[in-house]
């Protein structure tokens, strides 16, 4: 944002990399017994992190740097075969960050102190943010597959031991997804290099190395099958992982039980943060390194990200239980991502990046709410609820506005990133902007439904249901403020990101 | 040059191969542990042929470590054979499903 | 004006802040105070304007922070200031005060007296925002943003299940049109690469004159504002929406939202004249929902549905002016409109809140003893929207009456259209009039009717003055400047159509006395007589359980059907199937987790194979070679 | 050399395959023994004395004690007793073949390259061959070392632990 200048003597995303894993140490040799303890270095770290990382948001600076990447770092790792320790940050991943220590924040801050092994539940949590961080800063190929697969582990604990319900299947039912697309990935990824090596005579996994030399060439398939590029193999490679991970229609079906089953901090920064990180690595990776192939499966992608859109809206407007609803809601919405990226131009790209953090935010919030309303009510199922408005009038005021942010009321930040990505996808696809319009409609539909179900109609149900206290307005407050900061006056996103998008390479063929 | 470097590598692959289909077949714990120093004896010895071919150390310390880490993995490994014996459990690594759901 | 412009917006935005944040806090005379009291300075400012408007001061065009910019796609904040929108600000804000202070009387009892305030004000901020963008996307926001207000508002009551079921109505059907818009937008966008109006003004003669792309730029436009202003096909939920406070139901169901469309498209002027095929959707439009409404209108009992068929039918009127080119006449009418039926509902509301929240016509009469000024107010507003001669409606009916019957071709028709329409309006509004508040027949004279609070009964006889002198007031030359000199009819013609139109009203007038004062046992016959058609005009021609059928029910059956069938069985269904298939052979292995060494193993070295593979075969090492 | 070579591979199959295919767990121990010291005259044959020692007293030393050791205290039933199941071993065995197999194919349809490094025999001789691999493991590979090091100490913490409580 070019507030000011951070000194470059400093290895600042490493450390904002090793403050939540300092964090985690701390707590680990916390005794579990000091619960309290415990809970406070983990928000401490957390803070730390989220500092940090605002400066560094601060510290960015528009079209500077190599490729537009600023703060890089870059140590050898195992120099033979062109691996390196190498991060960096550009207009793809500064927001991203900041929206990853925020949402991490604020799950632990909500965590419960008297929880059940409250000692490793933050320990993870802490890891996890290191790991997501990682994916983001990471620009060799190597070092973010470890990255990726090491957000896997402390994911698959958190669900499956602190979750609820079918924990057990829903955990290993997106690990065995999410196990297939990354081999897929890493098969893609030792490819591009061998490629990219046989093509230049350099062996390296560096991502400002390979963005420069696109995979050229074709494969003939055996017997005389035909032909396939092999841009179109690797990006497919690519693809499946992070598809996998949005999820793109119809690889989805790990999400409802994996975020259903997920306890609410847990599931805040899972479909808060871990889901845009699938939409990342599509603009990181298969827009940046295969941009021929891009052009020709964006259409196809394009068509699916659609039917997500139309799919999970319709999904969630007969879900029952409120955690499933907002999975579905998130389904949709991500679709919303998705077809900004494949419309592959200006606009829809830059609605995209800016609608990963307005899902992140929005999300987060409606899970919160979602954890406001089981913690009181003791349920989740729409039938069960009824009225709430009348005995929490704050709560259901701000439970509006979050819900006004998720049907994209424009004003509030969802519809910012909903117009450009209609009008980018208008501009390379008009029946799937189209499309897109028709979500728009049954997303007002369906989060007036569960607004209104729960908040709205006499007598209220539960009739004990409590006013919100000060905390938890406290945490719900940053991302209100995001909201109508974002949806108001949003120029400052592209004045940050501009000159990353512009440089991308599907935008310059 | 009297051994040709690939003949090497092709003992250490015939082992290896041995040592990895003898892990697969065999069920007792102690003779799969045995099987994986195997594994990593044939590693060992590609390490030290193209150590030795290439005029370069790296692969002798990397074999040295080897040996650490395998001596390390069979500490931890037979002290857990021991706790499952001293448990009454049969000795056949089919019925150790612990890990299953 | 630079510095006055924003504030007309800042007013009611403080208000709304500190009503919202602090309201419950507050006493409910500051409540008051500053609910009224913002929407007050936002008139006086609008006043200021309109001034300099006069005095000679030029449009304002003026941009305060930019919205969005990469590439040319470049949006700003910016306020437009000419005369069209200042007519615009001074109606919302004059009677919008007007309706703020009637307010204090008539919500003085409800316990959410505060969030009321908070969201009128709210109401008046984006509506005023609508007005004055000076872009296409803050236009939306704007427009998104009354929508919002309006769907608070009609659900203000949110215990009452069909004040919830209305306000969801109203806002999904509104988004259907913010989508139009939204639309409409992106064409403007991609083919001129602009959003702000000067821009867009300057460049639309860009396109070829009646071409595609124009007319779907405003029809796509036309679907927001059919949507906002309740006109066919998605008129549906405005009668709803009379589940909201009758204050509600006069300044936004009435005076100004539903008026945004015709706003708009007199903004977009330049657009419709250059696609006429779309300026004449817009008067067909226009014309057939006048008369649908008021055909519906003759039917109902309630007083408020009553009243809101009528403003869907005043507001067809409208259309049909905008939509012929007689945007000056539109506009006359808008004004003209919003003081008479701002007038009527407030008046109707004194009537329910003496008859304890009953709505029903039939149930009341003989009310000049006990409601006196509302009754006399009540009777000029009918006047005044029936188009008896020197009352205000009179005069901006007529002007679009005459427009449509002096151009030719199928716009005469639309004319006779609105002649019928015209008549039908004086038969409804006197029919209600008559039963409700009415002659002899039904004496209840036990019961103890009280005349409301002079805080509700003064802002009422206000707009009784403007509902009989706002014809008088020259909006075509206030206008001139925006829509250029409308075509004058001589004097001949003039006198001839202003006959016509008189005598159609007086008709109407008649048989509603015949029917429904002289001789109500008719009336009875009569329907009978009627039964299918008075049926179906009695059920709104049944669009609304049409739309059941075809939207409502089939979207409800297809996400049962996903979610029953396809979900379950079809995808994941598949995803374990693959499962099965690769895993069929070995039973033991059943997706991986045996838990078993060996098996881990197994599949380790297995893809230990695959990726050497790969590789090898990259690297060229294998016979197979992939890649360059 | 060639015939010594020749004579220690086939040495280091059949043990190999002893190692694999005995049923009674202490010749499986005994054969592997008879393997790793095999090895260790290989790393001899190729000119690292160092590994040779290491190989002897860490393998076939200390870690072929702790196999045999344990064998003798737990004396395991052997795996005859036990009745064959499944058809695992069959993959296993045709995954083996397979890999072998590529493996072979890999070596000579290519052969090897890289980059010889200045570490002839005879530049490592003029120092001798300890003092090169001392130097070579504490200044180049210090850090490889230590953490390995660490890794050594967390196993034996480990084993002590594990060994201190009873499992269920």
């Amino acid at each position: 944002m070019s507030w000011y200048a951070l000194p470059a003597s400093v290895p600042w995303l490493t450390l904002s990399l090793v403050i939540p894993l300092a964090g985690a140490l701390l707590v680990a040799l916390a005794p579990s017994e000091a619960r309290r303890v415990v809970k406070q270095l983990g928000v401490l770290s957390a803070v730390i992190t989220l500092v940090l990382v605002v400066a560094i948001i601060g510290g960015f600076q528009q079209g500077v740097g190599n490729l537009h990447l600023q703060f890089e770092e870059t140590l050898r790792w195992i120099p033979s075969a062109g691996i390196s320790y190498h991060l960096g940050v550009d207009g793809l991943s500064l927001f991203l960050l900041g929206l990853n220590a925020l949402l991490f924040l604020l799950a632990i801050v909500i965590v419960d102190p008297l929880m059940p092994r409250l000692k490793q539940f933050i320990l993870l949590l802490l890891i996890l943010e290191a790991a997501t961080a990682g994916i983001l800063l990471s620009l060799d190929l190597i070092l973010f597959y470890v990255f990726w697969e090491a957000m896997l582990v402390p994911l698959y604990f958190l669900i499956g031991v602190w979750g609820e319900g079918r924990r057990v299947y829903a955990a290993f039912k997106f690990l065995i997804y999410t196990v297939i697309g990354s081999f897929a990935m890493l098969v893609a990824i030792l490819a591009v290099a061998a490629i990219n090596f046989s093509q230049t005579g350099q062996l390296s996994f560096d991502w400002t190395v390979l963005v420069q030399h696109p995979a050229a060439g074709i494969w003939h398939l055996p017997a005389g099958l035909g032909t396939i590029g092999i841009q179109q193999l690797l990006f497919i490679g690519f693809g499946l992982a992070f598809a996998i991970k949005m999820p793109i229609f119809p690889l989805h079906t790990w999400l409802p039980p994996a975020y259903t089953s997920s306890p609410i901090p847990v599931v805040i920064v899972f479909a808060g943060l871990v889901s845009k990180l699938g939409a990342y690595g599509f603009l990181r990776f298969n827009l940046a390194l295969f941009p021929d192939a891009a052009h020709s499966l964006g259409g196809l992608l394009a068509v699916l990200a659609t039917i997500g859109i139309l799919y999970g809206a319709f999904m969630a407007l007969v879900q029952t239980d409120l955690k499933r609803l907002v999975a579905y809601a998130s389904m949709s919405h991500l679709g919303f991502i998705g077809l900004g990226i494949f419309a592959g131009n200006l606009l829809g790209i830059e609605g995209a990046l800016v609608q990963m953090i307005n899902h992140g935010v929005i999300i987060a919030a409606l899970f919160l709410v979602v954890g406001m309303i089981e913690r009181r009510a003791g349920t989740r199922l729409r039938a069960e609820l009824q009225g709430l408005a009348a005995t929490a009038p704050l709560f259901a005021a701000l439970f509006l506005v979050v819900s006004l942010a998720a049907l994209g009321l424009p004003g509030l930040n969802g519809f910012v990133g909903e117009f450009l990505i209609m009008l980018g996808a208008w501009a390379s696809f008009i029946p799937m902007a189209v499309g897109a319009g028709v979500g728009v409609i049954l997303a007002a539909w369906y989060v007036l439904r569960f607004y209104q179900g729960s908040t709205q109609e006499a007598p209220p149900r539960p009739s004990g249901f409590g006013e919100l206290r000060a905390a938890e307005v406290g945490v719900l407050a940053p991302l209100l403020a995001l909201m109508v900061l974002i949806g108001v006056s949003p120029a400052f996103f592209p004045a940050a990101v501009d000159a990353t998008v512009k440089a991308l390479p599907v935008l310059l063929r | 040059m009297p051994v040709p470097a690939y003949t090497f590598l092709l003992l250490s692959g015939v082992l290896f191969t041995m040592g990895a289909v003898g892990f697969l077949v065999r069920r007792n714990p102690l003779v799969v542990f045995m099987c994986i120093e195997l594994m990593l004896n044939a590693v060992n010895l590609a390490f030290v042929a193209i150590s030795r071919y290439l005029n370069s150390l790296d692969g002798v310390i990397f074999a040295f470590l080897v040996i650490t880490v395998a001596a390390a993995e069979v500490v931890v490994g037979i002290a857990i054979i021991v706790q499952v014996y001293r448990a009454g459990r049969p000795m056949d690594v089919d019925d150790l499903d612990l890990m299953k759901e | 004006m630079e510095t006055l412009a924003p504030f007309v917006l800042l007013a009611p935005l403080a208000g709304f802040l500190v009503n919202a944040l602090f309201g419950r806090l507050l006493p409910r005379r500051a409540v008051a105070w500053i609910g009224a009291g913002s929407v007050g300075i936002g008139f006086i400012f609008s006043l200021n304007l309109l001034l300099q408007l006069l005095t000679g001061a030029q449009p304002l065009d003026q941009t305060y922070f930019t919205w969005w910019q990469s590439g040319d796609f470049s949006v700003p904040f910016n306020l437009y200031v000419d005369r069209l929108s200042t007519l615009m600000i001074l109606v919302i804000t004059g009677v919008g005060f007007l309706i703020h202070v009637y307010s204090i009387g008539y919500m003085r009892e409800d316990p959410g007296y505060s969030r009321f305030f908070a969201y009128m004000n709210l109401f008046v901020f984006s509506m005023l925002l609508l007005v004055l963008s000076g872009n296409l996307l803050w236009l939306i926001i704007g427009w998104a943003a009354v929508g919002l207000s309006s769907y608070l508002l009609i659900g203000f009551w949110f215990e009452r299940p069909t004040a919830v079921l209305a306000a969801r109505k109203a806002f999904v059907m509104n988004t259907i049109g913010d989508v139009g818009m939204v639309f409409a937008a992106f064409l403007i966008f991609l083919n001129l690469r602009v959003l702000d109006f000067q821009g867009l003004f300057s460049r639309v003669h860009q396109l070829p004159k009646g071409g595609g792309v124009i007319t779907a730029i405003c029809l796509l436009l036309l679907v927001g504002a059919v949507a906002k202003s309740a006109q066919l096909p998605l008129h549906t939920w405005l009668p709803d929406a009379m589940e909201g406070p009758t204050p509600v139901s006069a300044l936004i169901h009435a005076a100004t939202m539903v008026t945004a469309g015709v706003y708009l498209v007199a903004r977009m002027h330049m657009l419709y004249d250059w696609a006429p095929a779309a300026a004449a959707t817009v008067a067909v439009i226009g014309g057939v929902t006048a008369l649908f409404a008021a055909t519906i209108g003759t039917s109902q009992v309630d007083i408020k549905r009553i009243l809101a068929y009528s403003t869907m039918s005043q507001i067809g009127y409208m259309f049909l002016a905008v939509g012929i080119g007689a945007y000056a006449a539109g506009m006359f009418h808008f004004m003209t409109h919003a003081f008479f039926k701002a007038l009527l509902f407030m008046a109707a509301g004194n009537v329910i809140h003496a008859f304890h929240d009953d709505q029903d016509i039939r149930h009341m009469g003989n009310l000049r003893a006990g409601l006196p000024i509302t009754f006399w107010t009540f009777l000029i507003g009918t006047l005044s929207i029936s188009g008896f001669p020197l009352f205000a409606g009179f005069f901006s009916k007529d002007e679009i009456i005459r427009a449509a019957l002096s151009a030719p071709g199928t716009e005469f028709w639309l004319g006779v259209i609105a002649l019928i329409t015209a008549g039908l309006t004086a038969y409804y509004m006197f029919r209600l009039f008559f039963i409700a508040f009415g002659w002899e027949w039904l004496s209840h004279d036990d019961r103890h009717l009280h005349e409301a609070l002079p805080v509700q009964t003064v802002p009422i006889v206000i707009l009784a003055v403007g509902a009989v002198v706002g014809g008088y007031v020259p909006v075509a030359s206030f206008l001139s400047p925006v829509f250029g000199h409308a075509v004058e009819v001589g004097t001949g013609a003039f006198i001839g159509l202003a006959a016509l139109s008189v005598l159609v009203a007086l008709i109407g007038f008649l048989a509603a006395y015949l029917l429904h004062a002289r001789r109500p046992d008719l009336a009875v016959v009569w329907r009978t007589r009627l039964g299918p058609i008075h049926a179906l005009v009695e059920h709104k021609y049944y669009v609304d359980e049409l739309y059941d059928r075809v939207f409502v029910r089939p979207g409800l059956a297809l996400a049962r059907f996903l979610n029953d069938v396809v979900e379950p069985r079809v995808i994941d269904g598949a995803v374990n199937g693959v499962a099965n298939f690769f895993l069929l052979e070995a039973r033991e292995f059943r997706l991986i987790q045996t838990g078993r060494v060996s098996s881990y193993a197994l599949w380790t070295l297995g893809g230990a194979i695959g990726v050497v593979v790969v590789v090898a075969a990259f690297l060229g090492y294998l016979p197979v070679r992939l890649g360059g | 050399m060639v015939v010594g070579f020749a004579l220690v591979a086939a040495w280091e199959i059949v043990t190999a395959a002893g190692v694999v295919a005995f049923r009674k767990p202490i010749y499986n121990a005994l054969s592997l023994v008879a393997n790793m010291l095999g090895l260790a005259v290989l790393f001899l044959m190729l000119n690292a004395q160092f590994l040779f020692a290491a190989q002897v007293i860490v393998y076939a030393g200390a870690v072929m004690v702790l196999f045999v050791f344990i064998i003798a205290l737990m004396n395991p039933e052997s795996d005859v007793a036990l009745p064959r199941r499944g058809t695992e071993w069959i993959y296993g065995a045709v995954f083996g073949v397979i890999f072998a197999a590529l493996l072979v194919a890999l070596l000579f349809n290519r052969g090897l390259s890289g980059r010889p490094g200045t570490l002839t025999p005879e530049a490592i001789a003029a120092v001798g061959n300890v003092q090169t691999v001392g130097i070579a493991l504490y200044t180049k590979f210090l850090f490889p070392v230590e953490v390995t090091s660490l890794l050594l100490l967390i196993a034996a913490v480990g084993a002590v632990y594990l060994a201190m409580r009873r499992i269920r």
